[in-house]
């Protein structure tokens, strides 16, 4: 793939590194703002502050799992396993607090660090075992599914005895604050994730260096980098995102679902594409995916909204997703 | 404008059953005179999309709601929103933990999975092995109907066992090929239970394609496909629920909330057995959808 | 007389690069025209133009005296238009034939792939190539110089009217372009012109008719290749003199060995390879395409496995792995192949220039000091010449010459103790060449140990204070440098092949 | 991706138009073998006749399925509409056979042109509007979903009025002529399609686009050739090979069931991957790809038979999907 595209001398860059960013992003913003614009005009409920939350708080555990798959496909990976980790994480949290007990603080940082943990195995199929990282993740997909099922004994686990747990998703700091602005903390977790994830691309040498992987890994290694060391910290990186994920998911719920979770990894990475990071790697930016995530919010609400019919809020999903993309790529040929 | 707009949360949308609901639902509508619309996730797993679902209902200023929760903690504080807002909730398919709903309108899973171990029972002489084919094994249906198989007959059945329980998603191929296998890896099964259509279908599949005979097959649901294959002898029974029903007493408990009428708490539209000699009944027939 | 292609007043912008301004060119049948200038002058963008690539944004391009404007690859091909690029567009996963006749593949009468009469006829093209190629060979296992070969012979089956060649001996050595030549002549012989571009000097003169010389995407004149002294040609790309002065061995008969190489082997392709440079010696390595160079320098920076042999720095047993372990050993190595090993193209010359130094420029939190960082890439920007808008562009927009300096620079900044260079000066301009030369005295000078490895004859012996020549994975001799030692010597030592019969073991 | 792994040098080629495939394809067909025989010690009814039909038969769907994959993947891109066109196709050759009670042949090739057609719509999407691969087809998807609903008014439609439909799928013209060899017809239709697909990629022009196209396409347009025509006709005909997943389905179903088909991508993809086929495109091979799907299809069919519980059945697969591909690569290393 990457090649292909490299190449096209008349296909202009969109690279984070580069500086012709603020641009583009501006472009999957202004599909964005066009959506908003049209259900608005669409239907008059659509424009409400309670919906807007709404909107928000829906997109918040997509894209918290899109910035960690954009991490993984800058390098020119893939996760398949965003999903069903962030389920197995909710259930590890379940496990610390509710079945032993433990505080919240060792239930948040345990589910991250199992999070983590998991990831960090990819990292080891994919850079030690040499497993390309489709099979890699999609196996961790299917083995965490199946250890969620057997942890949890096959039933959701809830957070009843855990008072505040469903306030860390649910509850509103900014709303305590300003009572016009209830947004959610999920979304404000969202914000913060994607900042930081941000800044770990901008600013960092692990962003560096997952830009790099992603360019050309070969030429990275002979640079003397130890690139394995650096895919797994990356990999680790997205499993812990994908931790917070769980906990915003069992919040939201108040209970860890542990079926939940597959198909989930098809919407994080569509999310991270539509915001115009390349799947052959080298190329994303965090700012982008969160625009990606919020496209696919709107679109699925204000088709809801407007009461479309089910089976035509799907085509027209589907085609809309085209459109968007397709609008991008002539604002940037231009 | 003064149209009363209704909403139905499902669990499901693509699926017969679910379907069948819907139509039930319009029925009322178009008696009633109120609009509705009918959504529901991908699959039984998706509490949180639900949730979105709920939500965006919520944003319409509906007069009503129905609503068959995933999970019934999950939906509380969105209902509690409803409630707040005046908005009567009426639950549907299975009940929420919660004094919000104004009334269910539900099957009793349970005992309809204990008459359909009842019947295994008497086909197979009360002794011998069976099987499950269920459809899911986290949803609240795909556990009632499971357990209230499965404990019926380890209470009621002692020389009946229960070899195997495989899940097929409901999906027709995905069950034909877990009855498949179940049916290789036992040859001298006696009966296999599906708990909905989707399963039941995998299983009469199965048995076709195998060429098994002897195998008591019952079902779950309606269908075109699964009343032939009791007509045809295939399988031998199966329950059925009154999904058309159970929209319509949905659609109808919420008019007659909206009018101030006292609902009772639960709205049993019941369950059959149905086999090749009552099929064509009319009080069967009324609750069959193809 | 009709000319075969003219083209008047082309102008080319790019973002943030004026690349073409005004240029003129003309070519006749039957001639080679060599085209010159300095790393990204506007060569490879005029060619581009001719070629369907690019479109101009002015001026007029005519074939056979016709206003043409080829949109597209295809067209330039209906038009005569045939071309060697100078970055290969190989296809890595096809074989050999299977390249050259891509979108050509003969068929038979079913309308199916004809894959014997594909296979025939492209080693009937290397046959007369004088070219030792499999056609089934699969084309990302071959070496940079035979894909080289293999982009040659692509061009050559179109039988185009008009054959540009674009830095076609960039990757070759001697043999093989002298090999080439004779190909050229026979093409001109049937009529075909020749756009010829390159950075060797030496070539103008055995081959090129005329010459027209580009500087800063500016038209500086046509010349008469044979009437014009090569430091004319020189000055009028460069804008002043370039001289060389020959190489003067140090004594180094007190320094203390730096790098020892000994037994280095791998089975099939390198055999007990043992050698030692000293600090502050430049090492060079001669040796045919295929001798086994660039196999022998990566198995030492760890790039490659190796089945035996023992490599010691500055008198330590080092154990090298990975890259990452000879880094660390104070081993540098600059591949060969810029694009696939060299270069993370799509990112900007700043970013590549610090790869294998990043952990240098990062706060103890792992931050990166973005404006150290761009102060050392426009040090190196100056010192090397690039010629780039800014260290924030992209390296896959800037010319070749100019990639292959951003990789010089990277190594540079990494300040090895011990620094291979494999081909360092592919695709070079003569100007930034000698600077270059200057540059490995220099670092020599300070006490840094240096390996190249050039097909260039002339480079070899303009640099190296040692010279060990190989042929087929086995290091046949090394000879002093300086003026005693004569290309006659170095190339009886590149094809001293070991003897048909020899005794078993020998080399275990 | 594709810079990565092409770039390796000590990563041997696996490319069908080389001359080491014969090796590659040795191997994953040993861990298959493998598979079987770790089976058969494990459960004695494994080794039937029957069962060996039962999973050849269920490897037939998602085998046609991962052809059509493949050519995709080997171009470089990528198609997860597979699923859903699959079904599209199916309910088209219902509303032909059932609802308008046109002849089978009728019904079996507007099945196969509707396939083509949409195929051809994500080619076009892909060249003509330069959408990537992974986000054209995603629209696809969900646009096939929403018309299959649509379309067959959101109930299955059954094949009843078309006698012998069943047949295509679940009859054995081999096991009338051999009673000892009773393989079901759809798997000597997945037969036939991997045979005629691999002999489009070995044998014709096209095929050897599809592997330039994944090399290089850049290169490949440099050589004049017309590569959008080529890469809609690829994707057009991985279109039809969907439709004939679609017959095939429908007739094992003896129904065209609108609701199945999501989810059914990731299964096809995952059988390329295993079958060695990179998704980075220029290599692959449809034998490769088929016994990647026998692979899960025997997995599955196992565990189902040794009656493995349903959550350790996942966790198994995932682990198992991973140790196959190591094992390939360790022995491919050697
Ligand atoms: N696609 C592009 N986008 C932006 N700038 C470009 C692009 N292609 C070329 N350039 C710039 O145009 C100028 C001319 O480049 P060109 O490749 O023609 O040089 P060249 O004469 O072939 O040099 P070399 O000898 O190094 O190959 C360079 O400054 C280069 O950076
Ligand atoms: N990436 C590769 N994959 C497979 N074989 C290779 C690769 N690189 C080199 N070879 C083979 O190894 C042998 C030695 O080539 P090598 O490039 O080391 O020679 P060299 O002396 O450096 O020649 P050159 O002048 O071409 O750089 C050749 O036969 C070549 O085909
Ligand atoms: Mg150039
Ligand atoms: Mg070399």
């Amino acid at each position: 793939m990457s090649l292909a595209t490299d190449q096209k001398p008349a296909a202009p860059a969109t690279s984070t590194v580069g500086g012709a960013v603020a641009y583009q992003r501006l472009l999957a913003f202004a599909s964005l703002v066009a959506l908003l614009i049209g259900f608005s005009f669409a239907s008059s409920n659509f424009m409400q502050t309670s919906n807007m939350m709404a909107i928000l708080q829906s997109a918040s555990v997509n894209g918290v799992l899109a910035v960690a798959a954009t991490l993984v496909i800058i390098t020119g990976g893939i996760d398949l396993s965003v999903g069903t980790l962030m389920t197995f994480c909710a259930v590890i949290a379940g496990v610390i607090l509710t079945k032993m007990g433990l505080p919240l603080m060792v239930g948040v940082i345990g589910a991250i660090g199992a999070g983590a943990l998991c990831g960090l195995c990819s990292g080891t199929f994919v850079t030690k075992m040499n497993i390309p990282p489709f099979i890699a993740t999609l196996g961790m997909m299917l083995m965490l599914k199946g250890l969620s099922l057997i942890i949890s004994g096959t039933r959701p686990i809830y957070f009843n005895d855990t008072p505040g747990f469903d306030q860390i998703s649910r509850g509103s700091i900014i709303g305590d604050i300003i009572p016009a602005l209830p947004v959610p903390n999920g979304v404000l977790i969202l914000f913060l994730v994607a900042a930081a994830a941000s800044f770990v691309l901008s600013r960092t040498v692990l962003g560096r260096y997952i830009f790099a992987l992603g360019s050309n890994e070969e030429a990275v290694r002979l640079s003397g980098v130890n690139t394995d060391r650096w895919k797994m910290a990356i990999y680790a990186l997205a499993g812990a995102i994908c931790g917070i994920a769980g906990i915003l998911i069992a919040s939201r719920l108040n209970s860890a679902q542990p079926a939940l979770g597959q198909g989930y990894e098809l919407e994080a990475i569509a999310a991270v594409v539509i915001g115009g990071t390349s799947l052959a790697g080298g190329r994303g930016t965090i700012l982008g995916t969160l625009i990606g995530a919020l496209i696919m919010a709107v679109l699925t609400n204000g088709l809801r909204v407007m009461a479309v019919a089910q089976e035509w809020q799907t085509v027209v999903t589907g085609a809309i997703i085209i459109l968007a993309v397709y609008a991008d790529m002539i604002r940037q040929k231009k | 404008q003064d149209e009363i707009y209704i909403p139905l949360i499902s669990k499901g949308f693509q699926h017969q059953f679910w379907q069948a609901v819907q139509l039930g639902a319009e029925r009322a509508a178009e008696e009633f005179d109120v609009r509705i619309t009918f959504e529901g996730p991908d699959n039984e797993t998706m509490v949180d999309r639900q949730m979105d679902m709920l939500a965006a209902a919520l944003a319409n200023n509906p007069a009503a709601i129905g609503f068959a929760a995933l999970d019934s903690q999950a939906a509380i504080p969105l209902l509690r929103q409803a409630n707040e807002a005046g908005i009567p909730v009426i639950a549907f398919d299975s009940g929420v933990d919660s004094d919000i709903p104004l009334s269910t309108a539900t099957t009793d899973n349970v005992a309809a999975a204990a008459l359909a171990a009842d019947r295994m029972a008497e086909l197979i002489g009360g002794s011998g092995q069976v099987a499950v084919v269920a459809h899911d094994q986290t949803s609240r249906t795909g556990i009632d109907r499971r357990d209230g198989f499965v404990n019926r007959i380890a209470e009621a059945y002692p020389d009946i066992e229960v070899v195997t329980i495989q899940y097929g998603q409901g999906d027709h191929l995905r069950s034909t090929e877990v009855a498949t296998a179940i049916l290789i890896a036992n040859p001298d099964l006696a009966g296999i239970f599906g708990t909905n259509e989707g399963s039941a279908i995998g299983v009469v599949n199965a048995a076709n394609e195998l060429g098994t005979e002897g195998v008591v097959i019952i079902g779950y649901d309606s269908g075109a496909a699964q009343m032939q294959a009791i007509r045809d002898g295939v399988m031998a029974g199966a329950i059925t629920q009154n999904p058309v029903g159970i929209g319509y007493e949905t659609v109808r408990a919420a008019v007659a909330a909206l009018n101030g009428e006292e609902l009772p708490e639960i709205i049993d539209t019941g369950f059959y057995y149905y086999d090749a000699s009552n099929i064509d009944d009319p009080e069967i027939a009324a609750v069959l959808y193809d | 007389m009709t000319y075969l292609v003219e083209m008047d007043g082309i102008e080319k912008r790019f973002p943030g690069v004026h690349a073409l301004k005004s240029v003129s060119f003309d070519l006749k049948p039957g001639e080679v025209h060599a085209l010159m200038g300095e790393n990204g002058a506007g060569k490879s963008t005029l060619i581009k133009i001719m070629a369907g690539i690019y479109r101009n944004d002015g001026g007029e391009m005519r074939v056979d005296g016709n206003p043409v404007a080829p949109a597209s690859p295809r067209e330039a091909q209906n038009l005569g238009i045939g071309v060697i690029h100078q970055e290969l567009a190989l296809m890595n996963d096809l074989t050999a034939a299977q390249n050259i006749f891509i979108g050509r593949e003969p068929r038979n009468r079913l309308g199916l792939l004809d894959e014997r009469k594909l296979n025939a006829d492209a080693a009937a093209i290397f046959k007369m190539m004088n070219l030792d190629l499999d056609p089934r060979a699969q084309v990302g296992s071959l070496t940079i110089a035979k894909q080289q070969m293999v982009e040659i012979a692509k061009a050559l089956s179109f039988r185009s009217r008009a054959l540009i060649m674009d830095e076609p001996t960039a990757a070759l050595n001697d043999a093989e372009v002298a090999e080439l030549f004779e190909i050229i002549r026979g093409l001109k012989a049937d009529g075909v012109g020749i756009i010829y571009i390159s950075h060797k000097m030496d070539e103008l003169k055995r081959i090129s008719d005329r010459v027209t010389v580009m500087r800063d995407g500016e038209y500086v004149g046509t010349v008469d290749a044979n009437a014009t002294p090569i430091n004319q040609i020189i000055a009028m790309m460069v804008g002043r003199e370039v001289t060389e002065e020959p190489v003067v061995p140090p004594d180094l008969s007190a320094a203390e060995v730096a790098l020892e190489v000994e037994g280095l082997s791998r089975a099939g392709e390198i055999f007990d390879v043992s050698f030692s440079v000293k600090k502050g010696e430049i090492l060079g390595f001669a040796g045919l395409m295929g001798a086994g160079r660039t196999e022998v320098s990566r198995a030492v920076f760890g790039a490659d496995p190796k089945d035996g042999g023992t490599i010691k720095v500055h008198g330590k047993l080092v154990n090298i792995k990975t890259p990452t372990d000879a880094v660390r050993a104070g081993i540098g190595y600059l591949s060969e192949d810029r694009k696939h090993f060299g270069l993370a193209t799509p990112m900007n010359v700043r970013d590549n220039v610090v790869m294998a130094t990043l952990s240098q420029y990062v706060t103890s939190l792992g931050i990166l000091k973005d404006a150290e960082m761009r102060k050392v890439a426009r040090g190196y920007i100056d010192q090397l010449g690039i010629r780039t808008p800014s260290e924030m562009q992209e390296v896959r927009l800037l010319s070749g010459g100019n990639q292959q300096k951003v990789v010089i620079a990277k190594w540079l900044l990494r300040d090895c103790d011990i620094l291979i260079f494999d081909e360092p000066t592919r695709g070079i301009d003569i100007g930034a060449k000698s600077e270059i030369y200057k540059l490995l005295e220099t670092l020599a000078a300070e006490g840094k140990t240096i390996i190249v490895i050039s097909s260039e004859l002339p480079e070899i012996m303009r640099l190296s204070h040692r010279i060990a020549v190989m042929c087929e994975g086995r290091l046949t001799g090394i000879l002093p440098g300086g003026a005693g030692t004569t290309q006659e010597d170095i190339m009886r030592l590149a094809t001293d092949r070991a003897p048909a019969m020899q005794p078993m073991g020998e080399h275990a």
